[in-house]
């Protein structure tokens, strides 16, 4: 990963703080990610990991602090918002579209990429039609790029747990983002799984040059992939830095081996 | 088992997402067009189409306008009785008002109409969903019959509250009232349904659709991914009402030919709508036409059982009727709880895989 | 003033009763998650049954109602023989489509069984207004619609004491939470549904003979049901205050509206205003009244 | 009719693809599923790929007489990237894709690879893997560019890359590649194709255009194939079954040949295509009728009834039918009912519904499964080929098959069997040399050009077939000089589900003996549903039932043998049960699962010299090596015993009488 080119900051998370009542969930959180770069944040459960995403891609809106993405500064957008400005994601519990086929899914990824209007659909004529055709042959690569045309067409509710998150992931990379987050894309997958799945983030970073924000829990994948790694642990901010930083940090390891929070 | 798939290869995208990809499948297309289109004109006679086709007909639009937004974008509605009242009133008005625009369009403004109406009902769905949205759209249903009830401007301030379609003709055939020519008749209320059939199932399969069923599936995934859910429920409100408008529109002027709102459009035709889209199938074109079918004819079948075959008084008749319907809905909801549309889709994948299994 | 107070008095009332419908509906969306859309007809089905029992047999007043509330215990588990069961795991849609499935054949049972005439209930509850009331502070009120008030109270202390207290009550609520919690307690989920429509049943009854006494039964009796939807969406489906607070602010409501908007508007608004009342409430408190807000994780 | 076939001028692959070009220039010449759709090119537009690609090889320095390496799955440009190298005169040499980097290393540098063609990253790595053992290599050209984005060597190229090249340079000169097409005929090399030698280095085939057009050519006059024809591209480019059927017949009929999308995707490809000409190797059939049976074992009573039952209508009737012989008219009604209900379907399924025309052949197949598809109505014949003479030798002629028969001489190829009982045969396919390997070429083809197969066999007398018994060397005489062929014999025992391994004794002796190993699976599923109870391998094998059932299927063969005047006398006088199964980890099988019978002879001696005494038992005590590693002692009685001996069918005999 060293003959990538790293260069300017992506995305700036300045003093997040996140709580729900009084359980606070971020406390004043604040880094950045390069633009292609690959960014892991680890910690363990109930860190705040997935919270940091929500508030990154709208869906949480923290009570203080800001997140500046391509210089645009905000305390909070929609989510759609985030997505049109080209924030994807992926998520920890698999959150496919059950009731639709794996082509289906990645399709509805689209979404932000296609114009046509309601009568122009009802009619499917002219460019409502041209627009699906072309569309599909996008999603259609992706299916190559991810290798599961054997599924094409499958309803992805019956699909194994390995491929949904690869349709999860072709449905995210649908929407061509500038930033991907990945919220433990390999959970519950067998080492050959993970081995897939790291190939994919790997090709999907240099091919696409995609920035990616990766939240994994197995630390050995988060060594080979990471460019820069987060720690959080209980909503703070334990660490920050190169992968091989973070593994000698004392925090880090205390955190890991449970030391209690005084 | 009918099926020959062997050889049927795809070589470029539309043909691969084609509405009927199997050759087969264009065929049965073909020869229910031909029936409906052709030989059933030709032998329709007045019992028969008041009694059996031009409800189901009617009832069929209505239930793609409900699947539309209950099946596909997932929207609980009890409010349709309530937009085909809308629709009813819209065209009662237009039919008074402007007849000289010619039948079709003014059905199709009286759906825009409702479109509007049900817009502005589908506002609550962006904060509440489920039964609490189910709930609030009762609201739409009584407050509308209330209003057509009492505000005299709706039926011309006639003393009977009443609306009674004006005589209409369509290429100078009538096709309004007792005097409506029933082939006409027939094929004008096919055509609505076959065109806007094709219709709901291209909106379905494309970009709309998708979001639709996107906010069905999993509304918070959706909105991440750059579905905006305002746009996504308020259209599928818009399109759900708008072919329900028409329903109502056609099912006033062209079957009943008078209405009192209390008693053609109450809460029951909500309910009524929804079973075909349960028992037909949520999320399915082809499932709105069957469940329609099945709870028209159902009734009909079963008074003649019982009125003809037993020779029961007809009100002890009527009860027994609702009863056994009651039953037989809740079985078929045990039975097969994703509807008709569901059995087909298992039959056919049996058909394709004969002898195999799976 | 007095007639303003005796309008909100009365909407009181109404409110109670619209409460006793309510009732049976949170109790089942509580423990088995179903929007029982019956609830109402079970209503019509209960009174016409008592009326039944003391008319076609004669039976004396506490007879009948005992034998009314062993037809509700014996419905309730048919109910959960033939149909919960079999519907186990199914979208809630589908369950809320059969219980109006179970509407119609209640109802068509009903008329079947009783005939579909307008019966008058009679259980000597005393009729007409409260001279007390009318001579101390000079206000109507029916004494009916206290009495109905007080049983709902009743029945409502009941229910919580039920709830709170008893093994099968805290099981109750643990259904409502998850179904394995239910399986924990140690009482089978068919029990706990059977047990819960039985109850559901019985509120029903004694809305039944409220409003029966009051109008009469027939038909129109089960349409009290979609009058108590706009209070369980004000209430909350899951919470019991939250339909007695919600049933009186409805009551009150649409009679005060009734009153003060009706003749504006041509009267008969009753069967709307609360709808939109609800709904406007809704709009600023999307979980209802007792609900508590929900925050989702992805 | 097809104008290419008679016209002797077009003698090269390319000369064959303009002249399509010319003549059906919108017909399709290749598909490729590829992004969910059957991407098409029609002759003219391969045409212009293949000329656009021609010229960019060129520019990269291949020449005549160079040789392209060619690595990947079945994949249009992969074609393209023969005819484009024969366009140049150049030698495309195909490798099997899936063989690992050492391998690769001895055939890219045997044959002096100067250009690879591959798929992939995968293969790219490989190259550059043991580039340093293949120096001749000058550059790697690469189809799919994925992963590759940061290699930076500068001998790697991307396909599109060298087309565009080409095409700059075939503007600049746009006769060039007419010029170069020209310059090649029908006597320079067309292709080299490496034998997977079992002994030794693999050989490098050398085939001329005469070889590889006019045998194609005479298969399709034979088979009357036509440009209309579907075929599915699925088997190794590496192996000449491959370059016949989905390379050089296309180019001669004009047929269009279809890639699949992806390994698992094969059989979902093969019924959308619905190959009307189809080639598969005996295991495909084999698993594609197990996967048939398993697939219908969890069907509904009723739909297994009735398939059960019309199937077995079609084994009565359906391969009389295929073979256009008169049936009872109650028996056609029915079997087009069943044709109706279950064989149609079936085939459709399968995707064979519209195959006209199936081959098998590389190893002896059942025929209990070539029967099944036959009396399907799929016309499956088995043929007789090698690499060294572009495939084809023998061909069962239409309405003429047999399970266990290869069929007659192909057109223009002469066959006789030397007193060794070895097949020669001398034909245009004949190849050329082995590449750089002189005494090889010289000990397989003589002088006048004839061909030595390695294979023992001789024509049927009732067919007039050839029948291949076994590999020449391992054929014997028993010693009243009947042949003895082991293997023709242990595969017909094997064809039985029960015997699993069969292990033939006789040669130098008086009659034959056999060890048999047992199925365990298809025995112990036998046993069961006879409820016989066994603990395991020794237990079952020793059961006097399961004596009884192997002993019948002996009986069986020695039946059939009885029927062929030439190997009747080589009936099994005796066998026993082996109390263990054979194992490779004892030595006793090689890697690739084929019996050592001279080490199983040798470790079980007593158990041979057994069978040759009259003993009805004999104790046996085998060193076992188990999973882990660890070894053990068996100890075991085994049961031996006679089986039927039947009367031989002697033809001579009967003449005499």
């Amino acid at each position: 990963m060293n003959d990538k080119n790293i260069d300017d900051v992506i995305l700036a998370v300045d003093n997040i703080s996140l709580s729900f009542g009084v359980m606070k969930v971020l406390d004043s959180i604040s880094f950045d990610i390069k633009r292609g770069e690959i960014r892991s944040i680890i910690g363990p459960n109930g860190a705040g990991k997935s919270s940091m995403l929500n508030v990154i891609n709208g869906f949480y809106h923290p009570q203080q602090g800001s997140i500046t993405f391509k210089g645009e500064t905000r305390q909070q957008m929609a989510p759609y918002v985030a997505a049109s400005h080209g924030i994807a994601r992926t998520f920890q519990n698999i959150a496919l579209f059950k009731g639709m086929s794996t082509l289906d899914n990645i399709m509805t990824g689209r979404n932000l990429k296609m114009k046509t209007n309601l009568f122009l659909q009802a009619l499917h004529i002219g460019p409502a039609r041209t627009e699906e055709l072309e569309n599909r042959e996008v999603a259609e690569r992706i299916i190559d790029f991810l290798d599961i045309q054997a599924i094409r067409k499958k309803p992805v509710g019956k699909l194994p747990y390995g491929l949904q998150k690869r349709v999860e992931l072709g449905r995210a990379l649908a929407a061509e983002p500038e930033l991907l987050l990945l919220d433990e894309p390999m959970a519950g997958m067998n080492s050959e799984e993970k081995e897939d799945m790291s190939r994919f983030i790997i090709d999907v970073n240099t091919e696409f040059g995609t920035t990616i924000a990766l939240i994994e829990h197995d630390m050995s994948v988060v060594m080979d992939l990471s460019d820069r790694v987060l720690v959080l642990d209980y909503g703070l901010q334990l660490a920050d830095g190169l992968p091989h930083e973070v593994r000698a940090n004392q925090d880090v390891i205390d955190a890991y081996l449970g030391i209690p929070h005084e | 088992m009918i099926y020959r798939e062997t050889g049927q290869f795809k070589t470029n995208y539309s043909d691969d997402q084609a509405l009927f990809p199997i050759a087969q499948d264009r065929y049965v297309i073909l020869a229910v067009l031909f029936i409906t289109f052709v030989l059933v004109p030709v032998f329709i006679n007045e019992y028969w189409l008041n009694a059996i086709l031009l409800p189901f007909l009617i009832y069929a639009l209505a239930a793609l306008g409900l699947n539309i937004l209950t099946g596909y974008c997932g929207q609980l509605s009890l409010g349709t009785g309530g937009f085909m009242a809308v629709g009813a009133f819209s065209i009662y008005k237009l039919m008074v008002a402007v007849p000289e625009l010619g039948f079709i369009p003014l059905v199709i403004i009286s759906g825009l109409i409702t479109a509007a109406v049900g817009t502005l009902f589908g506002l609550p769905s962006l904060r509440i969903k489920g039964f609490y949205l189910a709930v609030a759209t009762l609201a739409a249903q009584f407050f509308l019959i209330w209003l057509f009830n009492k505000v005299g401007w709706f039926f011309n301030y006639n003393a009977t509250g009443m609306i009674t379609s004006p005589p209409m003709t369509l290429f100078g055939v009538m096709i309004t009232g007792p005097e409506g020519v029933p082939a006409a008749k027939y094929l004008l209320v096919a055509s609505f349904v076959a065109v806007f059939a094709l219709f709901a199932k291209n909106i379905a399969r494309g970009r709309i659709g998708r979001n639709w069923m996107a906010i069905r599936d999993m509304d918070i995934a959706a909105e991440l991914i750059g579905v905006r859910p305002l746009l996504a429920k308020l259209s599928a409100f818009a399109v759900s009402s708008f072919y329900i408008g028409m329903a109502g529109a056609l099912y006033f002027s062209v079957w009943l030919g008078s209405a009192e709102p209390t008693e053609a459009f109450d809460i029951n035709q909500s309910f009524l709508v929804l079973f075909m889209i349960i028992i037909g199938g949520l999320g399915s074109v082809l499932g709105s036409l069957l469940g329609a079918a099945f709870l028209v004819m159902m009734p009909i079948l079963l008074k003649n059982i019982l009125v003809g075959g037993f020779g029961t008084n007809s009100a002890l008749a009527a009860h027994i009727e609702i009863m056994t319907v009651g039953a037989l809905i809740i079985i078929f909801l045990i039975v097969e709880p994703h509807g008709l549309a569901r059995l087909w889709r298992i039959v056919k994948e049996k058909l394709r895989l004969w002898p195999f299994p799976y | 003033m007095t007639f303003f107070i005796e309008v909100v008095l009365s909407g009181l009332m109404a409110g109670v009763m619209y409460s006793l419908v309510a009732l049976g509906f949170v109790l089942i969306f509580k423990a088995s998650g179903i929007f029982n859309f019956a609830q109402g007809v079970m209503a019509l089905f209960a009174a016409l049954t008592l009326v039944g029992f003391m008319e076609k047999f004669g039976m004396p007043v506490w007879l009948a109602i005992a034998g009314t509330i062993g037809v509700m215990i014996a419905l309730a588990w048919l109910i959960e023989r033939l149909m919960l069961r079999h519907l186990v795991n199914q979208e809630p849609i589908i369950l809320f489509m059969a219980t109006i499935g179970l509407a119609y054949v209640l109802e068509g049972a009903g008329d079947i069984l009783w005939g579909s005439d307008v019966k008058l209930l009679d259980i000597g509850i005393p009729q007409g207004a409260s001279d007390w009331m009318l001579d101390t502070f000079d206000i109507y009120v029916e004494k009916l619609e206290v009495f109905a008030a007080v049983t709902a109270a009743i029945l409502v202390v009941f229910l919580a004491v039920f709830f709170q207290k008893t093994r099968i009550g805290r099981a109750l609520r643990a259904v409502a939470d998850d179904h394995q919690a239910a399986l924990s307690v140690g009482i089978s989920l068919h029990t706990i549904w059977v047990i819960v429509w039985s109850v559901a049943g019985i509120v029903a009854l004694v809305a039944g003979i409220m409003w029966g006494s009051k109008s009469g039964v027939q038909f129109s009796l089960s349409l009290i049901a979609l009058k108590a939807l706009p209070v369980l969406i004000l209430g909350g489906f899951t919470s019991v205050p939250g339909a007695i607070i919600g049933g009186m602010i409805i009551g009150v409501g649409e009679k005060v509206a009734e009153v003060y908007l009706g003749p504006f508007v041509g009267g008969a608004i009753e069967n709307w205003f609360a709808y939109m009342l609800a709904l406007a409430f809704l709009l600023f408190r999307p979980q209802g009244l007792f609900g508590e807000r929900i925050i989702e994780r992805v | 009719m097809i104008q290419t076939l008679n016209d002797a001028s077009l003698d090269t692959f390319p000369k064959l693809m303009l002249s399509h070009a010319r003549l059906r220039p919108d017909h399709d010449a290749i598909r490729e599923k590829d992004l969910g759709i059957w991407q098409s090119w029609t002759w003219a537009q391969a045409a212009g790929e293949v000329r656009a690609l021609a010229c960019g090889l060129s520019s990269l320095g291949l020449k005549r007489g160079d040789k392209l390496a060619i690595i990947g799955d079945n994949r249009p440009r992969l074609y393209w990237s023969m005819t484009a190298a024969q366009s140049l005169g150049a030698i495309p040499v195909p490798l099997y894709q899936d063989s690992v980097a050492d391998e690769m290393a001895y055939v890219l540098d045997n044959a002096d690879i100067k250009i690879a063609l591959v798929e992939n990253q995968e293969q790219v790595d490989k190259i550059l893997e043991v580039r340093d053992r293949c120096p001749r290599i000058e550059h790697i050209i690469f189809d799919e560019s994925r992963g590759l984005r940061h290699y930076q060597q500068s001998f790697l190229h991307n396909f599109e890359k060298v087309q565009a090249a080409g095409r700059e340079l075939d503007a600049s000169n746009p006769d060039f590649f007419q010029q170069q097409v020209d310059l090649s005929s029908g006597e320079d090399t067309a292709i080299m194709l490496y034998t997977s030698g079992t002994t030794g280095d693999p050989k490098g085939v050398v085939l001329t255009n005469n070889n590889a057009i006019i045998t194609a050519r005479n298969g399709v006059i034979r088979e009357g194939l036509g440009p209309d024809e579907e075929v599915l591209a699925y088997l190794p480019m590496a192996w000449v079954g491959d370059n016949l059927f989905s390379y050089a017949q296309s180019y001669v009929a004009g047929f269009c040949v279809s890639c699949p999308e992806s390994g698992e995707t094969v059989g979902q490809d093969l019924r959308e295509i619905g190959p009307t000409y189809y080639f598969a190797p005996p295991r495909v059939y084999e698993n594609m009728l197990t996967q048939v049976m398993i697939r219908m074992e969890d069907a509904s009573k009723l739909k297994r009834g009735i398939f059960h039952y019309f199937m077995g209508h079609a084994r009565k009737v359906g391969v009389r039918i295929l073979n256009g012989e008169t049936v009872s008219l109650k028996d056609s009604l029915l079997y087009s009912l069943g044709n109706l209900l279950i064989y149609g379907p079936l085939k459709d399924v399968l995707g064979l519904r519209r195959t006209r025309l199936a081959y098998t052949a590389g190893e002896a197949i059942g025929p209990e499964i070539f029967d099944f598809y036959r009396s399907l109505g799929i016309n499956i014949k088995q043929l007789y080929g090698q690499t060294e003479c572009m495939v084809f030798i023998c061909v069962q002629p239409d309405g003429e098959v047999f399970a266990d028969t290869v069929g007659t001489p192909a057109i223009d190829v002469e066959i006789e069997i030397d007193d060794s009982g070895e097949i020669r045969y001398r034909s245009p396919g004949v190849f050329d040399c082995y590449y750089k390997n002189p005494e090889s070429t010289a000990s397989t083809k003589t002088k006048d050009g004839w061909v030595h197969t390695g294979d023992a066999g001789y024509f049927d007398d009732n067919t007039g077939h050839l029948k291949i018994i076994d590999r020449a060397k391992d054929v014997g005489k028993l010693n009243d000089g009947t042949l003895f062929a082991p293997k023709y014999i242990e595969n017909k025992l094997k064809f039985f589900s029960f015997i699993k391994e069969a292990v033939l004794f006789g040669n130098g002796r008086d009659y034959s003996t056999a060890f048999i190993n047992i199925d365990l699976d298809a025995v112990g599923n036998w046993a069961e549903r006879r409820n016989l109870a066994y603990s395991g391998y020794i237990d079952l094998a020793g059961q006097q039932d399961v004596f009884q059932l192997i002993k019948d299927c002996v009986n069986k063969v020695n039946q059939d043998l009885s029927q062929d005047s030439r190997l009747g006398n080589s009936q099994i006088h005796r066998f026993l049960i082996l109390h263990k199964e054979l194992d490779a980890d004892d030595g006793e099988l090689t890697r690739t699962l084929k019996v050592k019978r001279s080490f199983v002879a040798e470790r079980y001696d007593t158990l041979v010299d057994a069978l040759y005494s009259d003993k009805s038992e004999c104790h046996v005590n085998t060193e076992v090596t188990f999973e882990d590693g660890r070894t053990g002692m068996l100890e075991a009685d085994l049961k031996l015993s006679e089986a039927e001996i039947y009367p031989v069918k002697s033809i001579t005999r009967e003449v005499a009488a």
